[in-house]
């Protein structure tokens, strides 16, 4: 298969699986019982109005057909608005009429705050993890190793919320080095970005940082057994290069992997993260909309949170072909 | 960063802000959909018609952008206000009476569906009517100049001055406000403060509007320069802040009430508890005893679950008399029409037998929906109930799904329990909307009451414009559902404040238990 | 064959013992294999026998015992109202007995976890070998299936889940479905990697050479080599499965109240932090101790079972 | 070491001693792995080290380079042009690694680490030791150093992975590696074990090559006596870490001093004389129908899938030939030729593409699946690579009863009867029934891939390649099984093999294959001593021979071979 074939498939791929989490969470949330026109109805509702609000949110309609202009939006743009009109360009994927703002909007709002936790987080319990888990094979079985793989076992223990208001009493109200919640935009003060998103990111890494530590280890002890590790070894390599471009190189490829999961994860909204550190992300924007029915803000937000996952899966299939030219494509 | 800037509010130029520290994560503008109470935020950047001074007692109706109150016709179906002078939008224009038209006519829009309705149906042509932006115009309201408005009604309604004061008379500068997104997100101020930016979920930032004339407003003071709302705050780290006491938290109050875990800190810090601010009253947490349910439909249960109610234990499990106050009837205190009684005071063998006279000696079974957030409450009217062989199963949801639900012709429980805070500090607001047979499906009449003796009596004290019968109306008609067992109020909430030292010492009444922040103002 | 093995029918009485005996023998000389497994043995019991442990002092994890806390719900006395009565002391606000609510919260936690995980683990094994092992189309789809898993928000789903089941049917099984049917989509990609391996080697073609059906050859040739990874990720994700139950909790989307869950009580415990340590302190440690137990279990049983490892 | 015209000593290792401790568990004492052992390898010399396997001899090369694991404990001095390697520290032993001593290790494929393109590892090693040499210059060398270790196309080479290149390629490369910075000592680890004939043969003449050009002085590491009758001065001949004999190769082969020494060279297998002048062909007895245990008409077998224009890799291109009942069949060829892909299809693996191939009278491609599994237990199938063919997790006992388990209703009792029987059939001592394969010796495992095969007394035996990882001595008893076992249960036998010697002492009948065709075949007699095609006797001529003056003679004819055939391998 060519790299385009494969390529062009795994989009096809793509496609699917979008689609498919679509109708489902379209079909889910009609199950529903909850009436999101009422909610936004406002007080009192009477039944006139109420047919009004429905009307304009095209609650009115069943559900397929709902999906079907929600699906036709993607494609084409729609326009929303009953006495004003509201154009959603294509790609329109709705528009919250509690928040009056289309979810591309929203998203394109929140995301830079779910971003800059991910991002920094996944780079600090990538960086912390592997250091731990090469460290650890390195002088396997010794005290830095029990330590290690003790700390690290703390950490899978933990569930994220805890370890989150953990530091934030801790290092935000015990010792006040850093501010505990909020987030500022970089745009506005990149040093208070960076003060802002410390704790977040120590908590999120602490808790995931184990789960690195203890593949990288057991990795690295596999890898430096083998034969080439010798070879580069009996080539007059020093001990580092041996250990860094030689054992580490495919050390990493399961670690890639997990990677891409959990950014792809962190990327559709660190929820329990953004509650405890008051952040306006991605992830609290979903629990919101799910708490009022904002059915098209849900599903706009579904499918922007498989797209992120499934398009970096694609992403780390093809960077693992980088790192193993045996399992490269085309 | 919050926190580690010194000198409280004042920044170099001796510039004072204001920080509100609040668990929203977006917050919008537009008066024709914010549900704020005019002495909030919103009262900060809309002048309306009449708007509320707070007191130590209470609040009343005073005059805001017009000259007195309003005056009724003899019939009372229109009111008539006439404008100031010298009042002006942001931008320097006049705000006439058809601006005020406009912003009325467009919370008629579907587009603006959310906010608070009660003169919709009122206004004459209100029924049919969708909105200004078809080029329609709402008959029922007359502008004969440009500073004189007059609203024509379909029916006397004695709460008319208190929608007078509600965000929907705010002005709207005539064909503004049509990029619905824009409007919400930065409305044109006619307040002491404008917006300078708003990032949804982030902060709001109100600076100081130029064209605000403090001569002609005799409520709001606009102490500090600055007021910056601080949204999506952690409910816990904001405690801790506002108890530490330094840096912005100086300047810094949180927008809504502490919890009880909360409380519990302050209380454990002698020089936080000293800036601690409660109100006597404020939310009313109930139960909506579903007249429909199998068994709840049947008065005597009802009884029975009213007299096992152990309301001692509910109210600690808030935090105590310092978080919250036991209520037994339906108007809180500090409302007109309060008048203090208990019909079913706490009697456990009494429910046990009113069961067994029910059909039900061994007991019966009920669910409960309730919040995520108020679990508390319901775990404690769980054990109470308990007592009389009563169990009770509870369903924790999130509150919009439960609303959804139970409003959206989903009602299958038995019990309901949440809280409710009248939009005006009325009678009416507390009972009419959440009794009236009117509002079974789709309202909030979630008990489902449908009883025609207590509608009649509803509609008859609504349009009563004598205050003082239309207060001892209601007290009758708070009595009259009592009766029926099928609301059983659990307490009144304590809403407790911490400001920062540097926040000049306020007061919250009973009604509205928020802090004026029309008033607040700062040291220095 | 020939007269040699006459005199050697000893031989065939005395087998190796590989099963279960020589197992748990290996686990026995290991001290953190042993550590570990009582404290597992001990919540479990705990969970189990919550009943009679907790009549010891009369308690029961319901009961309010408001008469133990100051006006504003405080516990009264030292360690929020540790005393004879109340081991660990007692809940602000309501009084409950913190022990019972720890030993209760046991049953829950670890019945969810323990279950969410076996769900987890027997799906994705089943879906990873298989697809690994076949490959072709059905690897595909099975593929593409584990992507949409993988890209669908879980929490949307209990959320909205939760407002559809009726209130009166236990939620726990309900948390164990849901969470137990996402979660097999990482160990099926672990185990699908392995499968595509194994396949290729020696030893699953010359069983394919001698006959063996695929059904024989998956479960006798590939699973016992994709046995130490699935033991290794189970024990992982037994921590994990309790940890999303209380994240669930912390929610509001977890198991009922008054049912007490570690996660639940944990979630309020962090707001009482300051002021009533022990409430945090208690579950806390519970959750942590267990979660350790069972990440080091199964440490110890992936070397156990190993047979290169065989001699340590 | 006796002679004084020696030239000067570059390695000398004295009184070396090896210990390997467990990591955890009870001190039980294990001997040491190498015991005092001393020897000296001089400059433009070749000394090789020879003797059964684990007897050593890697553990000593790894030894000079400081390359063993943590858990060795190493005594005695090894000395590089005067200068003490033990105890040297880090930088040192850097310089000499790869500097001063080149190494070439067993098993070129699992030597480069898969991630790099070989020209960027040759680079590496010249930049380890020469950091300052510009880029270009650098890339210059290792293109150079690709071409001189008779890689054809070093720049395609260079741009390739390890996984996209031959086993005789990597070697090549892993030579180039090895002297990159001329090394005054080669260490050549069994340089040439997974390599057919052919390409050992010009491997072998690369390292000849090297020590008269270069004077490079190597250690050679084999256990192959051909191979160091070939190239090798002196000999040194180890066991159970021990030196047993040591002398100039002639003396050694010539006239050994020791037993074990008379042992192993008796055990390496010979080919009987061999003409290279073309003969006419001669009529062939076929066996009959009536005698036929398995056929193959015109087979065509690809890897992969088949597109519309064929697509995929032909491995086999058009095979046709019979095996007689109770005969042994040899199949030879050069590595990568098609002989282990015919014999999965023998077994049924793999789909053919065209043509056909009957077991039994029963046609492969249309048996239906009940028929195929009983086939299948009479078939007895000996992997290529015995380690790999029995799973890890089962003990020897369980994996030799396998067919048992899947085509008898023996009870468990019974079972492990015929285990043990089967253990003492293939002479392995009783206790292997309850070990695990990685308990076992290369040899071993062999022999237990045999018992499971022969276990339910199969009418056709696939053995592909069942000695190729094993030393002489345990080839000769595994063959010799072999044949026994055959003349005990009468099955026939599809044996491959790229030693030529193995074959003609066991096959009745031989084919050859190259690039995926069969070349030649006939009765082994023939075939392997008057081959009419040029390449079986390229092929032949290629094979070494124990014996310093005939190989001699043998080297030169397979030079004039070689020249003379335009497609010589790379
Ligand atoms: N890392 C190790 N740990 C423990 N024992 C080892 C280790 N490496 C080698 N040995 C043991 O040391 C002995 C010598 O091994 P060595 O690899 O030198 O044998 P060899 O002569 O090279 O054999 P072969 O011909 O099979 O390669 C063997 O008994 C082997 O089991
Ligand atoms: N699984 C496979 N997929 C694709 N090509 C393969 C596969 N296995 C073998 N081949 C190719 O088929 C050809 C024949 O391989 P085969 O294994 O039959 O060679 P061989 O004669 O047994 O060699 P050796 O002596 O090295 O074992 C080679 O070119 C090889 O690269
Ligand atoms: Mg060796
Ligand atoms: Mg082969």
């Amino acid at each position: 298969m060519t790299l385009l074939r494969y390529l062009s498939f795994r989009l096809l791929g793509i496609v699917v699986v979008l689609f498919v989490i679509a109708v489902v969470t379209f079909a889910l949330f009609y199950l529903l019982p909850s009436d999101p026109a009422r909610l936004a109805c406002g007080r009192p509702c009477t039944e006139a109005n109420l047919a009004k609000v429905r009307e304009y949110m095209g609650v009115d309609q069943p559900w397929f057909v709902q999906l079907g202009e929600f699906l036709r939006g993607i494609l084409f743009g729609r326009t929303f608005g009953s006495t004003v009109t509201i154009d959603c360009d294509a790609p329109c994927f709705g528009y919250s009429f509690l928040r009056n703002a289309t979810v591309t909007e929203l998203i394109s709002d929140r995301f830079p705050a779910t971003a800059s936790i991910a991002l920094g987080a996944a780079i600090l319990f990538l960086v912390t993890g592997v250091i731990g888990g090469l460290i650890a094979s390195l002088r396997r079985n010794s005290v830095v190793d029990r330590g290690i793989m003790t700390f690290s076992i703390a950490g899978v223990s933990t569930p994220v919320y805890l370890a989150g208001i953990l530091v934030i009493l801790i290092f935000g109200f015990t010792l006040r080095w850093l501010p505990t919640s909020g987030y500022v935009p970089f745009e506005d003060s990149p040093v208070e970005w960076l003060t802002h998103l410390i704790l977040p990111w120590v908590s999120v890494a602490f808790v995931s940082a184990a789960v690195y530590a203890r593949l990288t280890r057991s990795e690295m002890l596999e890898v430096m057994g083998l034969d080439y590790i010798r070879t580069a070894r009996a080539k007059g390599l020093a001990e580092a290069r041996v250990i860094g471009r030689h054992g580490l190189r495919t050390a990493l490829l399961p670690v890639v992997t997990v990677f891409g999961l959990d950014l792809g994860v962190l990327l559709g909204g660190a929820v329990i993260t953004e509650r405890v550190f008051a952040i306006p992300g991605i992830g609290s924007l979903l629990i919101e909309a799910v708490g009022a029915v904002d059915v098209q803000l849900i599903v706009g937000l579904t499918l922007f949170a498989a797209f992120l996952v499934v398009t970096l899966n694609l992403l780390i299939d093809l960077v693992y072909g980088i790192l193993d030219p045996r399992v490269r494509v085309g | 960063i919050t926190g580690c800037t010194a000198g409280g509010g004042d920044t170099g130029d001796g510039e004072q802000t204001l920080y509100i520290l609040s668990t929203d994560t977006t917050l919008g503008w537009d008066p024709a959909i914010n549900v704020n109470f005019p002495s909030t935020w919103e009262g900060l950047i809309a002048r309306r018609l009449t708007t509320w001074k707070v007191t130590d007692s209470g609040v009343e109706v005073v005059p805001d952008l017009a000259t007195d109150t309003g005056t009724v016709s003899e019939d009372g179906l229109s009111w008539t206000y006439t404008l100031k002078d010298g009042i002006e939008f942001e931008d320097g224009t006049p705000i006439t009476s058809a601006d005020i038209k406009y912003g009325v006519e467009r919370t008629y829009s579907p587009d603006l569906a959310g906010g608070l309705h009660y003169h919709q149906s009122l206004i004459q042509g209100g029924d049919s009517y969708a909105g200004p932006f078809d080029g329609a115009e709402l008959d029922g309201i007359e502008t004969p100049d440009d500073k004189t408005i007059v609203f024509h009604l379909t029916t006397s309604y004695g709460d008319w001055p208190w929608l007078a004061a509600m965000n929907a008379f705010a002005p709207v500068p005539v064909g503004e406000g049509t990029d619905l997104a824009a409007y919400d997100e930065q409305p044109i101020a006619s307040g002491p403060y404008r917006i300078e930016s708003n990032v949804a979920g982030s902060e709001t930032v109100f600076v100081r509007n130029e064209h605000w004339d403090q001569s002609t407003d005799e409520v709001r003071t606009a102490g500090p320069d600055k007021i910056v709302i601080r949204q999506s705050q952690n409910p816990s780290t904001t405690a801790q802040s506002l108890i530490s006491d330094t840096g912005d938290a100086k300047t810094s109050i949180n927008a809504y009430p502490l919890s009880a875990a909360e409380l519990a800190l302050v209380n454990a810090d002698p020089s936080a508890q000293e800036r601690l601010v409660t109100s006597d009253g404020g939310m009313l947490y109930y139960v909506a005893l579903n007249n429909d349910s199998p068994t709840l439909s049947n008065p005597l249960v009802r009884q029975a679950v009213q007299y096992a109610t152990d309301r001692a234990a509910i109210v600690l499990a808030q935090g105590g008399d310092q978080a919250a106050v036991a209520a037994t009837t339906l108007i809180p205190g500090g409302i007109a029409g309060h008048e203090d009684f208990d019909l079913y005071p706490e009697d456990v063998d009494k429910a046990k037998e009113l069961l067994a006279e029910a059909g039900y000696p061994d007991g019966v079974t009920l669910n409960l929906w309730v919040a995520n957030e108020d679990t508390a409450a319901a775990e404690a009217l769980q054990q109470g109930l308990a007592r009389a062989d009563i169990t009770v199963n509870i369903n924790p949801l999130d509150i919009g799904v439960m609303y959804g639900d139970a409003m959206g012709g989903n009602p299958d429980y038995d019990m309901f329990l949440s809280y409710w805070i009248g939009d005006y500090p009325s009678a009416n607001s507390y009972i009419s909307l959440m009794f009236d047979s009117a509002y079974i499906d789709g309202g909030y009449n979630l008990s489902r009451t449908n009883d025609a003796a207590v509608d009649e009596a509803m509609h008859a004290a609504i349009a009563e414009t004598d205050p003082d019968q239309a207060a001892s109306d209601w007290t009758a008609i708070d009595k009259q559902i009592m009766g029926l067992g099928s609301m059983l109020p659990l307490y009144l909430t304590r809403n407790s404040y911490l400001g920062g030292s540097d926040v000049e010492p306020f007061t919250i009444p009973g009604y509205p238990p928020f802090p004026d922040f029309t008033t607040l103002s700062l040291a220095g | 064959m020939t007269a040699t093995t006459a005199g050697r029918d000893d031989l065939a009485v005395s087998a190796r013992k590989t099963g279960f005996r020589t197992l748990v023998g290996k686990l026995a000389r290991d001290p953190f294999a042993v550590a570990s497994a009582v404290t597992i043995a001990v919540f479990l019991l705990a969970a189990i026998l919550a009943d009679p442990i907790t009549a010891i002092t009369g308690n029961d994890p319901f009961t309010y015992h408001q008469d133990l806390l100051d006006g504003q719900g405080q516990p009264l006395g030292w360690g929020g109202g540790i005393s004879a009565d109340h081991w660990f002391g007692v809940e602000p606000l309501t009084g409950r007995d913190l022990f019972s609510i720890v030993v209760y919260g046991a049953r829950t936690s670890l019945f969810i976890g323990i279950s969410a995980t076996l769900l987890s683990v027997l799906i994705g094994t089943i879906v990873g070998i298989t697809s690994g092992y076949f490959g072709g189309w059905y690897d595909r789809i099975m593929s593409r299936i584990v992507d949409v898993m993988f890209g669908f928000p879980v929490l949307v789903f209990l959320i909205a889940l939760m407002a559809i089941i009726p209130a009166d049917l236990p939620r726990p099984p309900f948390i164990v479905l849901v969470i137990g049917l996402f979660g097999w989509p990482g160990i099926s990609r672990i185990v699908r990697g392995q499968a595509l391996a194994l396949r290729e080697r020696n030893f699953v073609v010359a069983s394919k050479a001698m006959g063996a059906r695929s059904g024989r050859i998956v479960l006798g040739q590939v699973l016992p080599n994709v046995g130490a990874t699935i033991i290794v990720v189970t024990s992982l994700i037994i921590p994990g499965m309790i940890a999303a139950e209380a994240a669930l909790s912390f929610l509001g989307v977890g198991v009922t109240p008054p049912t007490p869950s570690w996660g639940r009580t944990i979630g309020d415990a962090i707001l009482w932090v300051r002021t009533s340590p022990m409430y945090l302190v208690f579950p806390g440690a519970a959750l942590f101790l267990v979660t350790l137990a069972f990440n080091v279990f199964g440490d110890s049983l992936r070397d156990a079972l190993d047979p290169r490892t065989a001699r340590r | 070491m006796t002679r004084t015209d020696r030239a000067e000593t570059v390695l000398a290792v004295n009184g070396l001693r090896i210990e390997f401790t467990r990591q955890a568990g009870p001190a039980d004492p294990v001997p040491p792995a190498v015991d005092g052992i001393s020897f000296e390898v001089h400059r433009g010399q070749v000394l090789a080290l020879v003797g059964e396997s684990g007897s050593g001899k890697s553990a000593t090369a790894m030894s000079i380079l400081g390359l063993l694991p943590g858990t060795a404990r190493v005594s005695g001095s090894v000395r590089l042009e005067g200068r003490e390697l033990r105890g040297a520290d880090a930088a040192e032993l850097r310089r000499v690694r790869g500097g001063r001593i080149g190494t070439i290790f067993q098993e070129p494929m699992s030597a480069f680490t898969p991630a790099y393109r070989i020209g960027w590892q040759v680079a590496e090693a010249i930049r380890a030791h020469h950091p300052r040499m510009p880029r270009a210059e650098v890339r210059a060398r290792t293109l150079e150093l690709l071409g001189s270790v008779g890689l054809r196309d070093p720049d395609r080479v260079g741009r390739s992975f390890p996984h996209e290149l031959s086993g005789g390629q990597l070697q090549r490369a892993m030579i180039a590696m090895a002297i990159s910075c001329d090394p005054v000592v080669l260490i050549a680890d069994e340089p040439t074990t997974a390599l057919d004939v052919t390409v050992q043969a010009g491997i072998l003449e690369l390292l000849r090559g090297l020590r008269t050009t270069h004077g490079t002085a190597i250690l050679l590491i084999t256990h192959d006596m051909g191979v160091v009758a070939d190239l090798a001065d002196d000999v040194v001949v180890m066991r159970q870490g021990k030196v047993v004999e040591t002398g100039s190769v002639e003396s050694v082969f010539a006239a050994p001093a020791e037993d074990y020494t008379r042992e192993l060279l008796a055990a390496v297998p010979s080919l009987s004389s061999l003409q290279t002048a073309p003969r006419m062909p001669s009529a062939e007895a076929v066996p009959g129908d009536a005698a036929l245990a398995a056929e193959a008409r015109d087979a065509v077998i690809a890897y992969g899938r088949a597109g519309l224009r064929g697509g995929g890799v032909v491995a086999v291109e058009g095979a046709s030939f019979r095996i007689a009942r109770g005969k042994t069949f040899g199949l030879v060829g050069e590595s990568g030729s098609g002989k282990s892909t015919l014999g999965r299809a023998f077994a049924g693996l793999l789909p053919l593409r065209s043509g056909s191939i009957e077991v039994a009278g029963v046609d492969l491609a249309t048996a239906p699946s009940a028929r195929m599994r009983s086939l299948r237990s009479t078939l007895g199938y000996v992997f290529q690579d015995p380690a790999s063919s029995l799973n890890p997790r089962s003990l020897v006992g369980d994996a030799i009863t396998e067919p048992l388990r899947l085509h008898t209703r023996a009870p468990e009792r019974e079972r492990r009867r015929r285990a043990a029987e089967l253990i003492d059939a293939v002479r392995l001592p009783a206790s292997t029934i309850d070990r695990f394969p990685h308990e076992l010796s290369g040899g071993q495992r062999q022999r237990v891939a045999i018992a499971r095969a022969i276990a339910l007394e199969p009418t056709l035996l696939i053995a592909d390649e069942p000695t190729s990882a094993l030393d002489v001595s345990v080839q000769a008893r595994v063959l010799e099984l072999l044949a026994e076992l055959q003349r005990e249960l009468g099955f026939a036998c599809l044996f491959i093999s790229h030693d030529l010697a193995v074959v003609q002492e066991l096959a009745d009948e031989v084919a050859v294959m190259r690039l995926g065709r069969i070349v030649e075949q006939g009765p082994a007699g023939r075939v392997l001593a008057a081959p009419e095609n040029a390449y079986t006797r390229r092929l032949l001529a290629a094979a070494p021979v124990a014996d310093p003056a005939a190989q001699r003679q043998r080297r030169e004819l397979w030079l004039a071979l070689d020249a003379d055939d335009p497609e010589a391998a790379a």
